[in-house]
């Protein structure tokens, strides 16, 4: 058992050890509270364990890896793939470090915040579920296998979200969630057998190669795409993120973020991995100029991605709710990150569309680890004072210092303010997007100042101010749960300080595999590519 | 009829139409044309893993991943009935 | 092997650079400065005098806890004045499920449109 | 030929009695009724797939779309309330 | 050879849902409306599986005729019990809305007076 | 609850037991004739279904418990998974079909056989996967009818 052959079969035990997991916890509670606490830590550890195993051999190489379920090779004699296949590229590696640090975050949190609570057996067993359902979703490279881990992770995500059950709101939200998701999953789930139907295939790769962008294929396109941005909240079909981010328990809240950006990456995957070949043909001629599929694509998610900042954004100022106002500014946060895609999409092939996609990409990690951190303080605010509304505290930094600084780093980054990681990418955004058209730099950057003035009134009136009376005897909270920020809190720090180091070793391999599907599909199909 | 609907039958409207289009444009009934990988898997069904129902071995052999994705949404579903009802009190 | 060079290079785009170390490097500067330029300031200040209590245009001062300024009192004028945003953004988020999926058909029928028209 | 003819009335006849289910199941306002009509649509459904050589998934439909699906909505159905209006 | 009309009532079955979910406000009825969603993607999957003259993809003894695809169908048993698992959730979070607001008309439920 | 009339329970206690056995006929032989692991266990769980609206849920809950249920799933599913992990340390990859081809068990292969002892690992993950739906199903089931008429509305 040498570690190579751990690295050949990590794409499936990052899967399969959460899963194993899953099912061993409520046998594991009957024994002890503490040993499965421990249980759950160490199997999150070993899954995280494999995910930077696994990043470091993609990364440092740059070879893709494939893993074929059952054995044999990707491609029968015929040429076709009939096992299902995990193919994981630069982007795959990318999503799945940001999954495993979201994932080892939130178990330790948990420990902590969620002690109060009964059913914590099922709590763990779900938290498990849903974190191997992200994992699934993210290293697949089959469509219906997608799916399927799709509806895993919503199935998990919206009991977790009413896990509250006494308040009314959390089961709304809950509720709305999974109507929500099975909608978008039914939708997307039509998609894939609209492709079925034409090339009999479910492989990514195989699909990639034979894709012809007939009348069908634009149905399924714009099946997935719609299906897929409504669960990554973009606006307009944003409006069930501000009720589950807002109503679910803190923890819950931080995988949350991390499902959200995996839906991202289906955008992105479907976009640019199966359409990816049909991206810059011509459809169509009027006068000189000839519409290509990434011009339209393009101009439609920079407008989608600028309502998304601006209703984000708008919407956050107005909230007294505190992760309310949170959610809302991870639906701008979002926008940003859409925004990069779209800038990328219509200047593809250029320098400084490559320059977006990095900035894109960068964005997604950072997006995930400042709100995350955010939800963070927010649920350590809820621990320590049983409040939610930002109208009730005051002066509370005189009491939780930790937390503060905290709140700070994660308020920073979030507004994008040197030398924070949001700056970083932020920056590479908004030179970009200024090439393409110089008023989206300009709003972008607006919303970015007015981002920083929500969370500047966040700070004023929660922590700021003088000591309120009901608030005399709060403690800072535990120590698992201070850890759990504290690891968010360097990872954010250490992507803020050496930027270049990350934009060349983690961003640059993911956005070549966005702009470049070629690798992705020879790698399956071998040299058959035409 | 208030703006809601009206906005909601146009684009209602729409979506039907382009899915009546495809469905007319989908291959014609009983003829999937040359389906390769499945006629790979009903010739081989047999010979690869033994079982004669060509169902099973898609379910368990060929697609056994999807398989245990299955199991695990039925397992997250009795799970989440579980945590939706228990007692909120120790 | 990732080298120590590899921390500290800078992030060079099109048209400009990043570096953390050297912005921090700046900011001791310019805090350098600011203290310095602090020196010259008037040495009169004294606490716990009339100098420093709260002047509040004569009225009296309020209780410690009456003077925290609530967070839904911040920001007032600049949602007053974009208040016919506010009242459409209001509009949109109904909290109704029906008009969740009722945007994703929209969006959809839009995407048809837009791609498949085309 | 008498025999294919059949096969094809057959198979256009199915489809729009599910379709005349469904949209029963939607017109009802006796939500009791709705679900009845959803079980009926349920096991159409899974002559259809019986008739389309489909035994496996016809079994599990009947099993669980006809069976389980119903049982669970009349419970929640009983657990809540019966009409439609509020 | 009969015309797409097994298409057709897919996309029939599946606007009747979308129907049921856009314009009903009763949460049970939305619940239905997914169902049906669903039930149309299911049928439009086994019948893309479907090939005239053919039989169910199963061997009895030695017998070469054309056989249904079993792909399809593997994927729709998939679907049919993701399909029971989200409508017991559903239903049960809808218990529990009733429980909490007293209600099932959607409008009135989750309002944000915040 | 006491449930339905007398006939109503006599008749389903009769049927029960072949509902049941043709459900786990449908499990054991799944890799022959139309039926698997989750025809079976719909079939066994719509059985289980019927006892408990004939003799009401608090009766069937005071039989069986959620929580040995719960249990009874998670047995199920880590033996499926448990298989899947044998194909990895006896075979080469994950959810390989180790047994195909043995001489031990179930390792016949060949056309038309119509043997029960053929397909390798298949009518082991059969068995698992209908210990799961059953359990699964059959809870799920049971939690809501027994926590939409029980006094409370909560399961212990």
């Amino acid at each position: 058992m040498n570690l190579e052959t751990i690295i050949t079969h990590s794409p499936a035990l990052i899967v399969a050890v959460p899963l194993l997991g899953a099912f061993l916890t409520p046998l594991v509670g009957k024994i002890n509270d503490k040993l499965r606490n421990v249980f759950v830590i160490l199997t999150v550890g070993l899954t995280t364990f494999f995910v930077f195993l696994l990043a470091n051999d993609i990364f440092s190489s740059g070879n893709i890896r494939t893993y074929v379920f059952g054995g044999g090779t990707p491609i029968t004699d015929g040429g076709f793939a009939i096992r299902i296949l995990f193919e994981v590229d630069g982007l795959n590696a990318f999503m799945a470090i940001i999954a495993s640090i979201l994932a080892l975050a939130c178990v330790i949190y948990s420990w902590a915040f969620m002690k109060e609570n009964t059913g914590l057996d099922k709590y763990y067993t779900l938290i498990l579920l849903m974190v191997a359902g992200m994992f699934g979703m993210i290293l697949t490279g089959d469509m219906f296998n997608f799916f399927v881990f799709l509806e895993i992770t919503s199935i998990s995500s919206c009991v977790l979200i009413a896990f509250w059950t006494n308040k009314g709101k959390a089961v709304d939200a809950g509720f709305k969630y999974i109507v929500i998701s099975a909608t978008g999953a039914l939708f997307i789930l039509f998609a894939i057998a609209i492709l079925y139907s034409q090339y009999n295939a479910l492989n990514m790769a195989f699909l990639a190669n034979s894709i012809q962008y007939t009348f069908l294929d634009k149905i399924a396109l714009v099946l997935l795409i719609a299906g897929l941005a409504m669960k990554a909240g973009i606006v307009p079909m944003h409006m069930w993120l501000p009720d589950a981010y807002g109503r679910a328990p803190s923890s819950v809240t931080l995988i949350l973020v991390g499902a959200t950006q995996v839906s991202l990456y289906g955008v992105l995957r479907m976009t640019f991995t199966l359409y990816g070949s049909q991206l810059t043909i011509p459809l169509k001629q009027i006068g000189d100029t000839s519409i290509t599929m990434n011009g339209l694509l393009g101009i439609t998610l920079i407008a989608l991605a600028l309502i998304t900042i601006l209703v984000g954004v708008l919407m956050a100022l107005k909230q007294t709710d505190f992760k309310r106002l949170i959610a809302f500014a991870a639906v701008g946060e979002i926008g940003y990150i859409v925004l990069a895609i779209g800038a990328g999409l219509t200047a593809m092939g250029t320098s400084y569309g490559n320059m977006a996609f990095r900035g894109g990409i960068f964005h997604i990690i950072n997006d995930a680890l400042d709100v995350g951190l955010l939800f963070l303080v927010a649920g350590a605010i809820y621990y320590a004072t049983k409040q939610t509304s930002l109208n009730q505290m005051g002066g509370l930094s005189r009491n939780m210092k930790y937390t503060t600084v905290f709140f700070l780093i994660g308020l920073l980054a979030v507004a994008g303010m040197p030398p924070m990681n949001g700056f970083a990418s932020k920056l590479l955004i908004y030179q970009s997007t200024y090439q393409v058209n110089p008023i989206i730099a300009i709003v972008a950057i607006l919303c970015s100042i007015l981002l920083l003035a929500v969370f500047v009134k966040v700070f004023h009136s929660a922590f700021l101010g003088p000591k309120l009376p009901k608030f005399k005897d709060v403690k800072d909270v535990p120590k698992s749960m201070l850890l759990a920020m504290g690891i968010i809190a360097c990872f954010i720090i250490f992507f803020g300080l050496f930027p270049e180091f990350v934009v060349n070793n983690l961003v640059k391999p993911a956005a070549d595999a966005i702009i470049n599907n070629t690798n992705y599909i020879t790698t399956v199909i071998g040299g058959a590519v035409p | 009829m208030p703006a809601r609907n009206v906005a909601a039958v146009i684009f209602f409207t729409i979506v039907a139409v382009f899915f009546v289009f495809g469905a007319l444009m989908t291959h014609p009934f009983g003829d999937p044309g040359n389906p390769e990988m499945d006629q790979y898997i009903i010739d081989n069904t047999q010979g690869e893993t033994g079982a004669d129902n060509g169902v099973t071995s898609v379910v368990f052999d060929y697609r056994g991943f999807d398989t245990l994705g299955e199991a695990t949404v039925l397992f997250t579903a009795f799970a989440g009935v579980i945590v939706l009802f228990r007692r909120l009190k120790k | 092997m990732i080298s120590i060079y590899d921390f500290i290079e800078t992030l060079t785009t099109d048209s400009g650079f990043w570096n953390p170390l050297i912005w921090g490097v700046a900011i001791v500067i310019a805090f350098l400065i600011v203290y310095i330029i602090r020196g010259f300031g008037n040495k009169g200040y004294k606490k716990e005098t009339e100098q420093t209590k709260v002047f509040l245009s004569g009225n009296p001062e309020y209780k410690e806890e009456k003077m925290h300024v609530k967070a839904s009192n911040l920001y007032w004028g600049f949602t007053e004045s974009l208040k016919w945003v506010y009242k459409v953004l209001d509009k949109m988020h109904t909290g109704n499920v029906s008009d969740y999926v009722l945007w994703f058909v929209i969006i959809m029928g839009t995407l048809f449109i837009i791609l498949g028209v085309i | 030929m008498v025999a294919e003819m059949l096969v094809n009335i057959v198979h256009i006849i199915i489809p729009i009695l599910i379709v005349i289910a469904s949209a029963f199941a939607v017109v009802f306002k006796d939500l009791i009724a709705a679900a009845i009509a959803v079980a009926a649509m349920s096991l159409l459904l899974s002559l259809e797939f019986y008739i389309l050589h489909a035994p496996d998934v016809a079994i599990a439909e009947a099993g669980i779309g006809a069976c389980l699906t119903t049982a669970i909505l009349v419970i929640a159905i009983r657990a809540t309330r019966r009409e439609e209006e509020a | 050879m009969i015309y797409n009309i097994p298409y057709i009532a897919v996309v029939a079955l599946i606007l009747i849902g979308l129907y049921a979910v856009i314009f009903k406000r009763n949460l049970i009825k939305i619940v239905i409306g997914i169902t049906l969603i669903e039930s149309g993607v299911n049928l439009f999957l086994i019948t893309l599986a479907y090939r005239q003259d053919s039989i169910a993809p199963i061997y009895h003894g030695e017998i070469s005729r054309l056989m249904s695809l079993p792909v399809p169908h593997a994927l729709t048993l998939t679907s049919i019990v993701i399909g029971v698992a989200v409508l017991a959730l559903m239903l049960s979070l809808v218990i529990h809305i009733y429980r909490h607001y007293g209600t099932l008309d959607a409008r009135k439920i989750g309002r944000e007076e915040e | 609850m006491s449930g339905m009339s007398k006939i109503v329970k006599t008749i389903s206690s009769i049927t029960f037991p072949f509902v049941t056995i043709y459900g786990l006929y449908v499990i054991a032989h799944g890799h022959l004739t139309p039926g698997g692991g989750f025809q079976g266990g719909a079939v066994v769980a719509s059985g289980c279904a019927m006892i408990l609206v004939a003799y009401g849920s608090v009766w069937t809950m005071g039989k069986i418990k959620e929580k040995h249920l719960s249990v009874l799933e998670s047995f199920g599913a880590i033996g499926f998974i448990g298989l899947a992990f044998l194909g990895l340390i006896f075979g080469t990859m994950f959810f390989k079909n180790f047994l195909v081809g043995n001489d031990f068990l179930f390792g016949e292969i060949g056309k038309g056989l119509s043997n029960i002892s053929t397909a390798g690992a298949l009518p082991l993950m059969n068995f698992a996967v209908g210990l799961k739906v059953i359990a699964g199903l059959f809870g799920i089931v049971l939690v809501m009818a027994y926590t939409t008429k029980a006094k409370g509305g909560k399961i212990e």
